[in-house]
């Protein structure tokens, strides 16, 4: 198994600004689940990276989730990890919240909460997107 | 690949990580350990648990930057630090520690 | 940046999405499915013609052509390219967006 | 210019894995340089040497395969999104190979342009 330093010697020279857009829902589709592990994966490669949740992907951040009658992983949980990841950059969509009756405290971790026209600006200031 | 434990099989994928996580156990984590010629001590065991109790928490296997550091934040720095878990599990404590502990391959692995 | 929308409006809101997000002075390029969202006539090509101004339109040629939509008017404004255009507005933009 | 392509969506199913081949052969007749291509999601199946479609069809593993071959294209299969699917080196077409999603990451690094193909 290959582990962290391996690509040392690519970095830190280039630092780009990566950005994983999250727009659908978790467990209907198998999307959520496996940007979650490339975000997990590209965290050790000393880039700026960020996550947004827009739209249904939104959902994927709600609290109280219970798979155990569908026999799927309840991957909720690992968001919590992302902070011991070092990825910090966590970014939802206001509007998105709201047109789904949900607010911050419906939402597992702590995000940075940002308006439409905000988000905006973040999103134009990145290198890389990578959407699933 | 399988161990036997009390009398049971317990199944394994190509690289020796128990396929059903649900029958681990801590008579299962010696014979896992003696397959890896590791005996068990309690500084073994807390790596162990501790990557249990994260497993349990955030339903994945850290990455060993992460684990390490997470260590060194609840056991302090002279446990927190690649040197002192490898000198535990001399092939990794992703590889061995993981595997020991009855969970998945760790998530963040290039 | 460049946008990317291959879904149809009928069915998702990438479009709407995309058109919410989207930095005025993006170029937007449909393609796969949604190049339904060029048909001037459809129920949803108000929201492309309104924001004529603000983004630069394209539609995959190639994607209008195989769905049979040749014979149907596109909204006016709207550039058709071929996938050497396509390859040519990713160059010419520093970033793509793909809204899947 | 160095491009790198991302395709999430297995052949037949959807059209990203055509869209994304199109694209490909483009950028060369352009004259850019494909520095990888990585298949991820169902993106994987795109690389199953037993894929058999109908004989007037187009068969995308050997067209990947083949525009591979020619222009020296990296055609990279995530391991862990292979394995959950059963794409491994047993199955695997000729052309390309199999490692970590360290090598999507490394991709949008290393290219100028990263394009996503997927549903």
């Amino acid at each position: 198994m290959s582990e962290m330093n391996e690509f040392d010697e690519n970095g830190p020279e280039v630092i780009k600004r990566f950005m994983y857009v999250n727009r659908k829902a978790p467990y209907g589709t198998i999307y959520a689940l496996e940007c979650l592990e490339v975000v997990l994966v590209a965290a050790a490669f000393d880039q700026d990276v960020s996550v947004v949740f827009l739209d249904d992907g939104v959902c994927q951040l709600k609290k109280n989730q219970d798979t155990t009658g569908i026999g799927m992983k309840n991957f909720s949980k690992t968001y919590g990890a992302l902070d011991d990841y070092d990825v910090e950059k966590i970014y939802v969509e206001k509007e998105s919240l709201a047109a789904r009756g949900l607010t911050e405290d419906d939402l597992v971790i702590p995000v940075e909460v940002l308006a439409a026209d905000d988000l905006r600006e973040v999103m134009a200031q990145q290198d890389v997107i990578i959407s699933s | 690949m399988a161990y036997e434990c009390n009398g049971v099989t317990i199944e394994t994928d190509e690289e020796g990580y128990i396929t059903d996580i649900s029958l681990w156990s801590r008579e299962l984590a010696i014979r896992i350990a003696e397959e890896e010629n590791i005996e068990m001590d309690d500084d073994h065991w807390e790596v162990v648990n501790f990557l249990r109790n994260y497993y349990e928490e955030y339903q994945i296997a850290p990455a060993v930057r992460v684990l390490t550091k997470a260590i060194k934040k609840t056991l302090g720095v002279e446990k927190g630090n690649s040197k002192y878990l490898y000198e535990l599990f001399p092939y990794g404590p992703a590889k061995q520690a993981c595997k020991i502990a009855g969970l998945p391959k760790p998530t963040g692995c290039i | 940046m460049l946008h990317l929308i291959n879904k149809s409006p009928f069915e998702r809101n990438a479009l709407d999405s995309c058109l919410r997000m989207a930095r005025p002075g993006s170029a937007i390029l449909l393609i796969e499915d949604g190049v339904y969202a060029a048909l001037a006539k459809a129920a949803h090509a108000e929201k492309i013609i309104s924001r004529m101004d603000d983004f630069s339109f394209y539609v995959l040629g190639h994607d209008v052509a195989a769905r049979g939509l040749n014979d149907a008017p596109l909204i006016e404004g709207i550039d058709v390219v071929d996938y050497e255009g396509f390859v040519d507005l990713v160059a010419e933009h520093d970033v793509t967006q793909s809204w899947l | 210019m160095k491009f790198a392509i991302l395709i999430n969506e297995g052949p037949f199913t959807h059209q990203a894995s055509d869209s994304a081949y199109r694209f490909t052969v483009a950028a060369l007749a352009r004259g850019y340089e494909i520095y990888r291509v990585f298949f991820y999601n169902d993106g994987v199946y795109n690389s199953n040497r037993f894929s058999e479609p109908q004989t007037d069809d187009r068969n995308l593993v050997s067209l990947w395969a083949k525009l591979g071959k020619e222009h020296d294209i990296d055609l990279v299969v995530c391991v862990a999104a292979g394995l959950r699917r059963g794409i491994k080196d047993e199955v695997l077409e000729d052309g390309f190979r199999i490692s970590g999603l360290g090598q999507l990451v490394e991709a949008g690094i290393q290219a100028d342009r990263l394009v996503v193909f997927g549903d």
